[in-house]
This record gives C-alpha cells, structure tokens and sequence, in this order.
C-alpha cells in the first residue's frame, strides 16, 4: 500500500475541502473519507482510478483501506464494488441481471465472426488484421472490425514494425469494463491456452510465448500510429493489393 | 483405410471404418450447408467435431481423406465450392501423398509430418479461440447482466478563469493608446499643412494683389515653405493655382527658358501700365 | 401502506425469478428485496415510484418497509435515498457536492483591446462608451465591456447629464485587487508613466492624463442608474451601427 503520508504535497494540493477535514476527529475523518469515496463511486460515470480518489481526499488518506471495507460493506448487498482495468466502480451485483434486465432493451448481438475476431484480438493481441485471418483461417469481412472499434471495445494500437507496417490492434478499457474484467490476464482460460501454446503465432506447439500485453504501451516490435490510419469506415481497405472500391 | 498405419502420424483416434460412415451420415446436411463455412479451416474443424476427433491427436491424413471425400461429393451434387476449398483440397492431397510416399533421401521439402502438425496446429489453435469466445460472452455482460449507475452524476467543475494581466499590462496599454492617438493627431495636422489648389489659388490672389512688378515664383513661395515636407505640396498646388489664375486672366507669368525661374505680376497692373503707354 | 397482497398478477409478472424467491426463507426473501429494490435505485436513470418497484418484487411485499429501511441504512452514508416527486433515487449527500467539485484554474489573458478599454475605464472614470471610443480612437467591439463586466472589474457606475444620458462606467474593487492596487489613485500620473519609460518625452503640450478619483460617489454630472440597463450580453449592441474597428 503506498498511502504513506507525502510531505511536500501540501502547496500543491492545499484546498479549502482539506483543511476543514484536518480540524475532524481521526475517526469521524475516517467515516467522512467513507463517504467521500462511496459518493464519488455512486456519482461517477466510469470506473475511477486509485489516484482520482486521492485528489479528494486528505493527503496520506489510505485509501486501499477504505476501498477495501466499503467492497466488504457492498459485498452481499444489491449493488457491489467490482475492478475493471484496474479502476473502480460499483455495479448491480451479477445476480440482479435477471431481474433488472426485463426494463432494458436487448442489446445488439455480435455475429459470430465479429465475436471470434474480438477474442483473438484480446487473447493475441498486438495483432494485425493478417494475424486474425491466419488464426480464423478466413478473411476478415469488411464490417467486422470497423464494427468493434465502433463499439469501444478495440482500437488501434500502433504499427507491427514489419513490411507494410500493418495497424496492430488491442482491446480497450471499455472492453474490460463491459465483460467485467479487471485485467487482460482474467481472461477465461488464458493460462491454459499460453501453455498449451495456443496463443502462439504459427510455430509449433511448445514455444515460448508471451504474456498478452497488460498495458497499451508499445511492444518492441509496435511502432507508433502514425496518424495515418484512416477512421474506421475506410480504415481497413486490405493494404496490400485490391484497390477495391472506397465504399 | 487401411492408409493409417503408413503415416508414421500421431495416435490415430480414427477407427477406419468411421469415415464412411460419418461421411454417410453428414453427407446431406453437410454439403448442403457449404455456405455456412466460414472457409475450408472452419470446414476442416466441423469435420472434425463430427468426428469426434481429439485435436490434440488428430491424424491429420484421417482428416485430409474426410475434407477430400467431402469435397468429391459437393462436385458430384453440383455445388459450386468456392476456390479456398478447392485450393485446400489439392493442398490436403497434396500433403496426403507425401505422408504415404516415404521422401526422397536429403530432401530439403518441409517434411510432411511439420505440415500436418501444423495444420494440427492452426486447427486446434482455431478451435480454442471459438471456445474463449463463447467464455468470454458467457460473462455477465454490462447493461446486460451488470449494470452501471443509471443516473451518473459526473463530477462539476468548476472552471475559474484567472487572468494573467498585471499592472503593467495595463499601463502600458493605456500609455500606447494614448500616445498612438497623439501621433495620429500630429500626423493630422502636419497633414492639413499641404496646400489644396483652391487653398494655393485663394493665396495667390492675395498675395499678386500687392505684386506689380515681376517677381520670381519661387520667392513668392518661399514664406509658405515652412517645412521641408510641404515643399512639394506649396509648389505643385501654387504652380497648378498660378497657371489657372493665368488662365483667367488675373496675372501674368513669364520664364525666360526652361528650369529657370518662374516670374509672376499682377494682371491688371500690366493692363494697367499698357494703358499708361498709351 | 397499500402493500396488500395482489392476487392476479402472477400470470403477468410470474417469471423464474419469482419462483426462485419464493421458495427462500422469509428473511432471506426480505434481504433478497432490500438487494432488488437497491440495485434497483442504483440502475434506473430516472427515480422511481412506488408502484414501479412492486413489479419487480414478489407480490405482497412491503415495498414501503424495504424503502424506509434502506433509507435509514443510507441515512448518514455518501449516498443517500431521496424522495423526489414522489419518486425514489439515490443521490450523493448533500454535504458531498461541495467536496466533490472541482475547480480548475485557467490561465487567461485579456484581448488588446480588453487591455486598452479596462485602462481606459480606470484613469477616465467615470466615462462613457462614447469616450472611450474617443480616446481609443476605434468602436468598442462587441464583447470587450461585456467581458470586462462579466470578469467584475468594470461596473456601470451611473448615467451622464448630457442629451442621450449614456451609462457611465467605472472601475470595482476586484479592479484594484486584482492589479494591486490600493485606491485609485496609486495609478500613476503622466510624470510617473513617462519616467517609467512607458510614454516618451516627445508629447505635445497639452497631453495630459486625467487624475483617478478617489472615490466611487457620482459625480455632479452623473445620476444614479435608473434600473433600465440591460444585461451584459445585449447591452452595448452599438447605439450606432458603426462597423466596428479591429484594433
């Protein structure tokens, strides 16, 4: 836990809000910073990153603590604290789907091509579109992707330092969020498939293979976009040959 | 088959009599359904899951003789098979042929048993991404199965402006204003001081009122030439005055040749003197 | 509380989720309920009635009860139930909006002609738009008092006894705050500019800088405003329709 008491933050975040708490009891603070955090939890559109909470609080609050005993007070209840990539949010326990769902409209399903694109893309990703049609053996039909960069849940990372440079692609936040996961490695079954080898390009069963990336940072082997690359509606005319039409 | 124990493939899962019968089996619903291929690798794990093959030891000649007898039979029942499949198939025979025909000795060809292992490969490798995916939508989903705060309240802030312009910006400010405006006033009177032809014609006549005698222009002139900048202004505007009062008849003007000095008198006193004369 | 048992409507809403419910002991089925009816508040983007809830709890249920326990529960929390319309919604505790704002600061600059006009106002006040424009030798463009208003440095002190009585403005206290200033008077004369080097010795005689007065009283050529002066934004459109000079 790094909420140790930062000394020379004070200049920087003196604020009105911090001295009135200052003047409480250690204990009302504490139930104050409770309320604090379950406020901006209830309030916020997104899941909430550790340090956002920090800038409302007291400095040195600790604040782990605080999210940890307000995930216990929720945990049993109608409504529950859940992390998603890593940030915080509360969401209507898993259970209350059922219930809840008959008011909301039925989404939009995914195809099933549009579906298996996105898990290679989560399980292999950085990968390009020639990776996603090698694993599905099929090319990638023209919706499919502009479909889930649509949606959020797949954008663009960079450019495979290779011949033609191809976009490489990655999951967002968004995704993690929807399918409510804290992070790439709780993906179901990632462990096994890494060892079995599955996850591997197209050598042969056995080799080494890396971890998916846990954060957006470039890979040795990722340039960065280059601001280049088209918006999806045109963005994945195939880049080696058809000059097929600009629909 | 009986192909099987050539091979040298992996286990074969395979019993040799389940070919036929399966291909029996799927024939009608199989081929028929060709379109709803996601191409021959999905054809290929479709036969397989048929079969009930274990990926993992997959005999890959087994299969290659099921998508074969497959292919056979959509071109027997005159279904148009899209040319990936028919590019896998002669790959598949292709492969086939060189799983039974032992390789010539210190050829440099892939071996076959890499190939099939990686068609093993990509098809186990295929069949594991349509797993995870069916886990990964098995998820409660957000908005579906979860939900998210209906009404968010997003966090107000409150944007304060603070200008950055002190006390000398301010000053100074006023201070060019001002002194802009000064100038501009300077600049307006200096301007006034050119002379307009009717201001240099109205001057003229005042002045050759008291000029009998011939006098030079310039000399004329010279009292109104208060600055160097209105030098050309006085002279043009008094020559173009002179040259319409001469014209009116109100003087006379005179220069003995060109660029020398231009002589001015008062018109009447020259009639005035003529008629001295006579 | 009309909480009675309905007996018809279980053909209507009668799905498994009921069924489930039912079957659970009476103080399960009761947490089960305070979970619904909280999830419930948590996800709905609009508040709820009463009525609302009861479909989607078992039938009988005291809806009335589950309310008032879970509002007693949020009573002194971050979060709290509200009746709004009669309606039912959970909003963040009053005393958190004010904890929960956030300022930022932006860095701004005053246009030119801001700059010219504000100086203006300050060394000639009280002074009329027509005077300024006087002095700036170009028309006030349409926001600039606007702005200087808004900001809070200028205010319209009174009107002018002269044919058209035109608004008189004047300089506030923010004014002198903000540029350090201790009265109006510490601006400095025309000996004080020129030695600072800000105007140069060539003025003509009679260049003069009038002298700031001292205080905010109406001065014998002003009356008070008559309650007719209209907000900043339709205030100054020009009195004269002169296409305006960019300074």
């Amino acid at each position: 836990m790094n909420a140790q008491p930062m000394m020379n933050q004070d200049e920087e975040t003196g604020e009105d809000v911090q001295e009135a708490v200052v003047t409480m009891h250690p204990m009302a603070d504490r139930g104050q910073n409770l309320r604090i955090v379950e406020a901006m939890l209830f309030a916020a559109a997104e899941p909430i990153a550790m340090d956002a909470f920090k800038e409302f609080l007291p400095e040195g609050t600790n604040v782990e603590s605080i999210l940890a005993d307000l995930t216990e007070n929720y945990a049993n209840r109608g409504v529950n604290i859940v992390q998603v990539a890593g940030k915080f949010a509360l969401r209507t326990a898993a259970d209350m789907g059922a219930i809840l769902r008959r008011e909301k409209t039925e989404q939009k399903r995914l195809t099933k091509a549009a579906l298996e694109t996105l898990a290679i893309i989560a399980y292999h990703q950085p990968t390009t579109r020639a990776e996603i049609e090698d694993v599905r053996g099929v090319a990638i039909s023209k919706g499919t992707l502009d479909n889930l960069l649509e949606i959020g849940w797949v954008k663009m990372r960079g450019r495979r330092k290779t011949p033609g440079r191809p976009v490489t692609y990655g999951t967002t936040e968004s995704f993690l969020d929807h399918f409510g996961l804290n992070e790439l490695t709780d993906l179901p079954g990632l462990q096994e498939l890494k060892s079995a080898g599955l996850l591997d390009g197209n050598l042969p069963p056995g080799f080494d293979i890396p971890m998916p990336r846990l954060s957006d940072d470039l890979t040795a082997d990722e340039d960065p976009l280059d601001g280049t690359e088209q918006m999806p509606l045109e963005m994945h005319l195939p880049e080696d040959s058809a000059p097929e039409a600009n629909s | 088959m009986a192909d099987n124990e050539n091979t040298g493939a992996p286990t074969n899962a395979w019993p040799d009599d389940m070919p036929k019968q399966a291909a029996a089996m799927l024939s009608d619903e199989l081929i028929v359904d060709v379109d709803g291929f996601e191409g021959p690798l999905d054809l290929l794990l479709e036969l397989a899951r048929a079969h009930k093959i274990d990926l993992a030891q997959i005999s890959i000649l087994a299969l290659a003789n099921q998508y074969l007898d497959f292919i056979d039979r959509a071109k027997v029942m005159r279904i148009d098979v899209a040319a990936d499949y028919l590019v896998m198939a002669a790959w598949l025979a292709y492969l086939k042929s060189r799983l039974l025909i032992p390789a010539p000795p210190n050829s440099d060809e892939v071996a076959p048993q890499d190939m099939a292992a990686r068609l093993a490969f990509r098809l186990q490798r295929l069949a594991a991404m349509r797993q995870s995916a069916e886990e990964l939508i098995k998820r409660p989903q957000l908005s579906h199965d979860v939900f998210a705060r209906g009404a968010p309240q997003p966090l107000v802030v409150d944007v304060q402006r603070e200008y950055g312009d002190n006390l000398i910006d301010l000053l100074k400010a006023y201070a060019d204003r001002r002194q802009r405006k000064v100038v501009r006033q300077t600049y307006t009177v200096k301007r006034q001081t050119t002379w307009s032809i009717k201001e240099a014609r109205e001057a003229i006549e005042r002045l050759v009122g008291a000029m009998d005698e011939w006098g030079a222009f310039d000399m004329w002139l010279e009292r109104y030439l208060a600055t160097a900048e209105t030098r050309r202004s006085v002279r043009a505007s008094s020559f173009t005055a002179s040259l319409e009062l001469a014209r009116d008849g109100r003087i006379e003007l005179r220069q003995d040749e060109a660029f020398t000095p231009l002589y001015v008198r008062r018109r009447n006193s020259a009639l005035e003197k003529q008629e001295d004369h006579l």
